[in-house]
């Protein structure tokens, strides 16, 4: 249970672009042009240990998603390392680990019949025999719930949660034991959130898969996960067992977003918003990241990155205020 | 979770179905098809239904040199649509006509496609320097005029089809290569690449069978309309005096042929070579503007 | 913005360096200009004589250095037939054919947007539907059959416009232009809508697809939910939307009106560059061929800079750093 | 006194390839100055529709097919296209889901503010200005007199949305609908987003129509809930009441469904099935397919029932 | 349209009133310069001709008249004596005299850039001399029989401007003549505009300014003329002179002209001609077009009516020389061919090719009337007889560069003699290549015959004129006749229509000179 699965070592993540030849001969003569540098992840590192769903939360430009694609090899980490298995995954999709992604209409090519989208891969890398295709598309579509009658349908003839369920047949077509789900039921009507979550966790138990489930929708973390990392600006400010962390965020920025989520429970309230808004990762502020906005920041927040540090066993935080 | 879920709709629907169902829905397209599916057929089919062979100077009489419609020649023939300056039947000229003009529009558009899809969507695959290179090129080509770059190579090669044909492909390539970018732009920013890269496919695999496929509706679109441009630069070439043999008539010649008559009231001549070239780009630009509405995904309801 | 006009700076040198060498060797392949030039009576001393005295004698590769040698220097050599500087004998074309090109591009322009916004707010009417139409055939009909039918109609039959030439021209910033009096217009009228249908084609098409597509997005909603009047709501709101992208079109047709002129040139005896370049290119008058691809090159190079220029001013969302990035 | 909004019957009807689909079928209800009302429903529920028929921007191939919007006392549906136009933004004002399509581009902030006090006011330029300048004050934009010059791009998301409530509320209007305005937002945005909304109206007095497809939101903000399934409200009452006791199987479905009420870990209580296309209704009550307690009576179409202050459109409320 | 009708008669008369004033003439090619000894080519030619003279002058025939010289003589084989006229005044108002005509002299071979130089009729001149100022006495190398038609070609400038170049003529500064016209404007490509001369020596100009206007596209041209934009224009159209003969607003002016158009066959190579095939199209090792009998065969089965009639629109003259018979040195033995497809066919049997053999005609398509027409029509001919033809069709920039460079097997051309006489197509078509000599410039199909050649060089040193027509006659006779050296099909006519109510006397030369119109007396 407790040797990881994936991990994260010191992950930076940078989409650099950099001056070309007439660029600096302009620069040379006076005009103002610079390079850009977007820090999507900065020195993450944490691990997802077999078994586990691990829930990653942030609000948009907060690189989590790159980070969900650095875990696939999709992305190359600039520095840092990811590792599957304790084999690098740097840049080079590694078949057991896959991606199941947010919007049920672009991730499905519309050109494929459902049986090609879903038994493509199997039958390219070899996995069964090219005869057995068939027999193995219809286990999977039946194993996502939707009948294999279908399966020379095309995409735009199922809806959004059928989609989905597509989307996850393919996934598991190659044989993953982790599965990194990046926003994966946000485009969801809620009555379909519910049945395609169900459905993650039927898999789950069935298939002995452990997940890096990624999610702005704190309702839906906190169902779903073991475990908790919270990201804010490329930086994970938090990571805790998800009912301790809901029960006590420690980090500033997790307390406010918590008390921002707005929850059926809580009727008729007066709205109590945090300041400011959240900065571009073109340019970041200084020192954490947070500071701008924390209500409890010091001197020190602006001029020097708190490091996680463990607060509680099985619980970190960046904070100054923890040191 | 085992129960099973319907499906949205009962009967199974290929994508092109859908679109064919969607591209019939109008009037006009479904008459610019078929009088465009009648044209290929009659020019596909102008030996055996011409009643003469208008290439074979041998066949032609001069004696029976622009002759009005309808009359008999000296060899018995009727003439319906009258006869040229040559003694050319004017309805077997208009017919292999179609058939040259059709075939250098749609062998340098298949080529053109071919060339420009391939180079556009491998610079959208590739990205960075080549990606920049090629536009570059793509720009520099798209900057000088069609006619131009068409008239000079024209003068370099010399006359003939195959001249034309690759007169007509240099001057296109660059619009589908530009399209085919775009398009696979959008694509590649798609998710279902990224689960194809996730899968572990290989990069032609996923250029050819993901990418390529979806770049191509803008193409299509784009080479309907560049087809129909192709047959009147054509014309409008050999308006000029260079493109097809004069001995092998393209409708463009015909009309170019027939435009000194205008003025002298034999009308026919260059009339129905004329009418017979409106009608074929009309109904290209019909069905072109009908796939346009139809794979247009911004306009899609 | 200084990087982005010095990128396109080096790239219109190296675009014109690759131009004068691929036009250069194309009509050196075409013939020799000798045999068209010399009086055919000419025996064989003069037409050596001819050879020399045109620099034709010498390799193809020392004669293109020799052109190289002037173009650095902005001598871009002088054409057998004027026996002129070739770039002299364009300039001395280019405001016929630039004032043409203009008078085509506002008769395409200023018909061309009211009718295709027209057609793109309410598609589904006779007129709208009679505009695509005739949209349609304008796409359809080869210029030069046009050219003559207008001939043919509006000077020989009704008699309404002179049919051929370019009318008497008046000075004006220094250049000669015909357009600027009744009488130069009345001549241009006829070569110039010629060249306009299908532009004109074109951008009621364009105007009407961006027509279609803006009116469906939220701000023209959001417009209309402030409580504006319609007439604001099209004209403000959405035409400004719909400029913006016409103005790369229409920029980039300024540059393919002038190469199209060429045809119309041709039918209306219109002495302009287009025509200029038509009788070099059957004269085999290199050094004029390649100059006026070379400024004409350069022209749309440069007409393509303004416009993307132009674009950064009017769209507040482009700097021009990020053009084409 | 009668209610600000009156919605009676309110029908409207699109002609699309699948025939003539009603996505709007007989909604009413109403509200008074001042009340905050939640619409929810999922997508394609016809609560967006519900929002553009009051406003009159609905176009074609839609069409408002019967029912009356009564403002105020005034028609709305049939009402001359140019005294509605006079309404829209003056008294009535609407915001918009995507913040960053809803405002024009390649104009500025200024140009879009002046127009739109310009279009109901005859008022100098510099006082339109000072009201710009009053109103961005007001959703709590910084420096709001530089701001103004700007335009939409060089503004945040939020940002923008809170430029698109200043526009609304310019006219200081009777009746604000907001589509949607925080779906598109981040969670901390979104807290910013509903804190002013919420003290803007309450300062202000105007009625407020909500719609959204998310309850959490609604349980925190709304005065009053209805729910939407299938262009129909099923079911609508105070907040609390709606919310902590639903009686229509959706509305109870839908609640079950969020994750939060869940326990967590264990399995989520789900609506089987999936929503049906409006091409493709059931005969009767639209959620019968999907409804456990369906039966032959729910073949036709259910009247609505009061109970006390609520009203739901179910043959066997729960 | 009786109406319209009316509205044209009301219409041309008010023009036809400002036309008493002024004149406007489409051009069918563009006047390229305004310098006379710039560029030897047909339109600068004519526009010279209106504002400069020559010492002789060519009449419509092409017959020798006193122009600026009242009379020239040989003295002996190589000196010529030229009597200047006298009271000739220059458009500047200073007189004519023998230094201009030596200052001319002196100019043409000096003119930079000329890409066709006038010096070719200058160089058979030694020397020249003023005698006294209206004596000029010129010498050549060798005797030269042909200096009086050289003298036509070459325009007089006045000694004063001599020293100007090109461009100050362009300008219309170094623009001063003695003839009939003044310069007014020349604007490249578009215009040239003459005023009239009122001092004029000779007969006064009946027009008080001529716009010449260079309209190629012969459709626009008629149509300019049909319009009353221009009251002239030049080489009408074949397609439309049916029409125009019987429209009224119209008059048509025609002649046959000094060019014949012809068939040129690769008689030099012994075998491997580029572009002979066997009759199936597969190379073939043998060249029959050496064979005198295949060359004649060719010649008889070509229908010259029928070409004249169908392709020319009855606008041509069946040719069966070099130049119709009017024209000096012509031969009187040989008329057009016979169409004979059956004696063909027999010659080509006895020739060794019964079956025939296949072959490329290749053609320009934008140097003379119809040219690319004709060919398909001669393809048609030779098709029939056995003689499989294709035709290939370009424009001549591309033509006469491969056809120089004997590309070509068989190809149709046509040759106008700017001289008038039979010398300068038989030197330059038949005569062996010989670029010591000049001859057979223009003899791509490297046809050679000794006897010929001898014949053509003893007629271009003698004086006499009647000697050296005969002779010719005689060289023709064996070139054409016997020998069937070239093929010729037909002379051009070449057609002016001007408006009703004005006359043209149409040229030979296919000039067209505005000053030589006249208003028609009703």
């Amino acid at each position: 249970m407790s040797k990881p699965m994936l991990e994260f070592r010191d992950v930076t993540k940078r989409f650099e672009k950099r001056l070309d030849v007439i660029e600096r001969f302009a620069l040379r003569l006076g005009a103002a042009v610079s390079g850009h540098v977007v820090h999507a992840v900065d020195r993450v590192s944490f691990a997802v240990n077999e078994g586990e769903v691990v829930g990653l939360v942030g609000e948009s430009g907060c690189g989590k998603s790159t980070l969900g694609r650095l875990a696939c090899g999709l992305h190359e980490p600039t520095a840092g390392g990811v590792f599957y298995k304790g084999e690098p995954v740097n840049g080079k999709p590694v078949r057991a680990v896959q991606m199941i992604f947010q919007d049920p209409f672009s991730s499905l090519n519309p050109r494929m019949r459902v049986e090609d989208i879903v038994g493509e891969a199997p039958r390219v890398h070899g996995l069964v025999p090219a005869a057995e295709v068939p027999d193995y598309v219809a286990q999977l579509l039946r194993r996502v719930g939707l009948d294999p009658s279908y399966r020379r349908r095309y995409p735009h003839q199922f809806s959004g949660g059928q989609r989905a369920r597509i989307g996850i047949a393919r996934a598991l077509a190659v044989k993953p034991d982790f599965l990194v789900c990046d926003e994966a039921v946000a485009a969801l009507d809620v009555s379909i959130q519910a049945q395609v979550l169900n459905l993650f966790m039927d898999l789950r138990e069935s298939l002995g898969l452990t997940y890096l489930f990624i999610s702005h929708d704190l309702g839906v973390v906190s169902h779903l996960s073991n475990r908790v990392v919270v990201m804010y600006l490329g930086r994970v400010v938090e990571s805790a067992p998800t009912a301790e962390l809901f029960a006590k965020p420690n980090h500033p920025y997790t307390q406010a977003l918590l008390a921002e989520v707005p929850r059926l429970d809580r009727k008729n309230r007066n709205f109590a918003p945090i300041k400011g808004e959240i900065p571009s990762p073109l340019a970041p502020p200084p020192g954490c990241h947070f500071h701008p906005r924390c209500p409890h920041a010091m001197p020190r927040c602006a001029q020097e990155a708190p490091p996680l540090r463990e607060v509680a066993p099985g619980r970190l935080s960046a904070c100054h205020l923890d040191a | 979770m085992s129960a099973v879920l319907p499906a949205a709709e009962p009967a199974p629907q290929t994508p092109f179905r859908r679109f064919l169902e969607e591209f019939f829905e109008s009037k006009l397209a479904t008459l610019g098809f078929a009088v465009l599916a009648a044209i290929v057929l009659v020019a596909l089919l102008a030996p055996l239904v011409a009643p003469q062979n208008p290439y074979d100077l041998g066949k032609l009489d001069l004696l029976d040199a622009r002759l009005e419609p309808g009359t008999k020649g000296g060899a018995g023939m009727t003439y319906v649509l009258g006869t040229d300056g040559q003694g050319r039947d004017m309805l077997s000229a208009i017919l292999y006509g179609l058939r040259v003009s059709l075939y250098v529009g749609v062998v340098s558009g298949i080529i053109a496609l071919t060339l420009g899809a391939l180079t556009g969507v491998l610079a959208a695959y590739a990205g960075g320097r080549i990606e920049q290179f090629v536009m570059r090129v793509v720009d520099i080509q798209l900057g000088f005029p069609a006619i131009l770059v068409a008239l000079i190579l024209l003068a370099v090669l010399g006359k003939g089809v195959d001249k034309i044909i690759i007169a007509l492909v240099c001057v296109q390539w660059a619009y589908y290569a530009r399209t085919a970018r775009s398009a696979a732009l959008v694509e590649r920013g798609k998710e279902y690449m990224e689960a194809a890269r996730g899968l572990g496919l290989s990069g032609t695999r996923i250029v050819l069978r993901h990418l390529l496929p979806n770049a191509l509706p803008p193409l299509i679109v784009v080479g309907t309309v560049q087809v129909a441009h192709a047959i009147a630069l054509e014309a409008t070439l050999s308006f000029l005096g260079l493109g097809l043999p004069t001995t092998e008539p393209s409708l463009g010649l015909l009309i170019a042929n027939g435009y000194e008559y205008l003025m002298s009231g034999k009308y026919w001549i260059s009339f129905y070579p004329g009418v017979a070239l409106l009608v074929t780009i009309l109904s290209i630009n019909l069905v072109g503007d009908q796939l346009r509405d139809v794979l247009n995904p911004r306009l899609a309801k | 913005m200084t990087v982005y006009v010095l990128r396109r700076l080096a790239q219109t040198l190296l675009v014109l360096f690759v131009t004068s060498g691929l036009v250069f060797g194309g009509l050196y392949l075409v013939g020799d200009p000798v045999e068209i030039l010399v009086n055919p009576q000419a025996d064989q001393e003069e037409r050596a004589r001819t050879a020399a005295a045109l620099g034709l004698d010498r390799p193809a590769l020392e004669q293109y250095w020799i052109f190289l040698k002037g173009a650095f220097t902005g001598d871009l050599g002088k054409s057998f037939v004027f026996g002129r500087s070739a770039l002299e004998v364009i300039i001395e074309r280019m405001p016929a054919t630039l004032e043409l090109a203009f008078l085509a591009m506002v008769m395409s322009v200023g018909l061309g947007i009211p009718l295709g916004l027209y057609a793109g707010l309410r598609p589904h009417g006779l007129a709208a539907r009679s505009i695509m139409a005739g949209s349609i055939l304008g796409f359809s009909l080869p210029t030069f059959w046009v050219g003559l039918l207008l001939i043919m109609v509006f000077a020989v039959q009704l008699g309404w416009l002179p049919s051929t030439g370019r009318g008497p021209t008046t000075e004006f910033l220094g250049v000669q232009v015909s357009i600027l009096t009744w009488e130069g217009l009345r001549y241009a009228l006829l070569p110039a809508l010629n060249l306009a249908l299908f532009k004109l084609s074109l951008i009621i098409r364009l105007t009407r697809a961006q027509v279609r597509e803006q009116s469906l997005l939220d701000y023209i909603r959001f417009a209309r939910a402030k409580g504006l009047k319609r007439a604001r709501v099209i004209g403000v709101h959405l035409l400004k939307n719909i400029l913006i992208p016409l103005i790369t079109v229409i920029g980039l047709e300024l540059g393919s009106v002038i190469a199209f002129a060429v045809v119309t040139e041709t039918i209306f005896a219109w002495p302009g560059m287009g025509k200029l370049v038509i009788d070099s290119i059957f004269q085999l008058d290199r050094p004029v061929v390649v100059a006026y691809l070379l400024v004409t090159v350069f022209m749309f190079i440069m007409i393509n800079l303004m416009v993307d220029l132009l674009y950064s001013a009017l769209d507040p969302r482009v700097r021009i750093a990020e053009v084409k990035s | 006194m009668t209610a600000l909004l009156e919605v009676r019957d309110l029908v409207t009807e699109f002609d699309g390839r699948e025939g003539r689909l009603r996505a709007v079928d007989g909604v009413s209800f109403s509200l008074e100055r001042g009340e905050i009302l939640g619409l929810v429903g999922e997508s394609g529920s016809g609560k967006s529709v519900t929002g553009f028929s009051i406003m009159g921007l609905v176009d074609a191939p839609g069409r408002i097919a019967g029912g009356s919007v009564k403002f105020d006392g005034m028609e709305l549906v049939g009402m001359p296209d140019g005294d509605l136009r006079r309404l829209r933004g003056k008294r009535i004002a609407m915001i918009f889901q995507d913040p960053m399509m809803t405002l024009n581009p390649v104009l500025s902030i200024e140009t879009q503010m002046l127009e739109t006090v310009l279009a109901h006011d005859a008022v100098p330029r510099e006082e339109a200005r000072r009201r710009a300048i009053e109103a961005l004050g007001l959703v709590g934009i910084a420096s709001p007199a530089e701001r103004l010059a700007q335009y939409p791009h060089q503004f945040s998301g939020g940002m923008r949305q809170r430029v698109a409530i200043a526009i609304a509320l310019l006219h200081r209007p009777d009746l604000i609908i907001a589509d949607e305005p925080t779906t598109a937002l981040d969670v901390t945005v979104q807290g910013q987003i509903l804190y002013e909304m919420q003290r803007l109206v309450r300062e202000s007095g105007a009625a407020l129509v909500w719609i959204t497809h998310d309850l959490a939101v609604v349980a925190g903000l709304a005065d009053r809930v209805a729910v939407m399934y299938a262009g129909r409200i099923v079911e609508q009452g105070s907040t609390t009441e709606v919310l902590d006791a639903p009686l229509h199987p959706y509305a109870r479905g839908l609640l079950d469904s969020v994750p939060a009420a869940n326990a967590t870990g264990g399995r989520l209580r789900q609506i089987p099935g999936m929503t049906p296309s409006l091409a493709h209704l059931p005969a009767g009550c639209a959620f019968r397919d999907r409804c456990g307690h369906a039966d032959d009576a729910c073949g036709t179409v259910p009247p609505i029932t009061l109970k006390a202050s609520r009203q739901v459109r179910c043959h066997h409320p729960l | 349209m009786k109406i319209r009708n009316a509205l044209f008669a009301v219409l041309a008369a008010a023009s036809l009133s400002a036309a008493a004033q002024d004149l406007s003439v489409g051009l069918s090619t563009p006047v390229t310069t305004m310098d006379p000894h710039f560029h030897n080519l047909t339109p600068n030619n004519s526009i010279a001709k209106h504002v400069f003279e020559t010492l002789v002058h060519q009449d419509d025939q092409q017959a020798m008249r006193p122009g600026l010289a009242e009379s020239w003589k040989a003295l002996d084989d190589t000196t010529w004596e030229i009597k200047l006229r006298k009271n000739v005044r220059w458009h500047d108002g200073s007189p004519f005299t023998a230094d201009d005509v030596l200052a001319t002299l002196k100019r043409i071979p000096n003119v930079p850039n000329s890409p066709a130089s006038f010096a070719i009729y200058t160089r058979p001149i030694s020397d020249a001399k003023a005698k006294d100022a209206h004596t000029v006495i010129l010498t050549t190398r060798a005797p030269h029989p042909l200096l009086p038609n050289d003298l036509a070609t070459i325009h007089i400038i006045s000694a004063k401007m001599a020293g100007m170049g090109t461009p100050d003529y362009n300008s219309g500064k170094a623009v001063n003549g003695t003839g009939p016209y003044k310069f007014g404007e020349y604007v490249s490509g578009d215009r040239v505009v003459l005023v009239a001369n009122d001092k004029y020596w000779g007969q006064k100009p009946a027009f008080q300014k001529i716009r010449f206007r260079m309209i190629t596209n012969s459709a626009a041209r008629v149509a300019a003329l049909l319009a009353g934009d221009v009251q002239m224009i030049e080489a009408v159209p074949t397609a439309d002179i049916a029409k125009l003969k019987t429209d009224a607003r119209v008059t048509l002016a025609s002649t046959v002209s000094n060019r014949v158009i012809y068939l040129h066959m690769d008689s030099g190579r012994e075998r491997n001609s580029p572009f002979v095939t066997d009759a199936a199209g597969k190379p073939m090792e043998a060249n029959p077009l050496r064979d005198p009998r295949v060359r004649k065969a060719i010649s008889m089965m070509i229908d010259r009516n029928a070409i004249v009639s169908r392709i020319m629109e009855g606008e041509a003259k069946p040719a069966g020389q070099f130049l119709p018979e009017t024209f000096h040195g012509t031969s009187k033995r040989l008329a057009p061919e016979k169409y004979d497809p059956d004696g063909a066919k027999k010659l080509l049997a006895a020739a060794g090719y019964p079956n025939g053999f296949g072959i490329t005609l290749h053609t320009p398509n934008n140097r003379y009337i119809n040219d690319e027409k004709i060919a398909q029509a001669v393809a048609q001919f030779l098709t029939r007889g056995g003689i499989p033809t294709k035709v290939d069709a370009m424009p001549s920039a591309v033509f006469f560069s491969r056809g120089s460079k004997l590309e070509f097997s068989f190809l149709l051309a046509g040759w106008g003699a700017g001289t008038g006489e039979n010398s300068s197509p038989l030197r330059s078509l038949v005569a062996s290549f010989d670029p010591k000599l000049g001859n057979g410039a223009a003899n791509r199909g490297r046809f050679s015959d000794a006897g010929v050649d001898a014949m053509v060089h003893t007629a271009l040193t003698t004086i006499d004129d009647t000697k050296r027509g005969l002779m010719l006659a005689a060289a023709a006779d064996k070139a054409i006749g016997e020998l069937t050296g070239v093929i010729p099909l037909h002379y051009e006519v070449s057609t002016w229509g001007v408006k009703k109510g004005l006359a043209y006397k149409a040229r030979v030369d296919q000039y067209t000179l505005a000053h030589e119109v006249t208003v028609a007396k009703k």
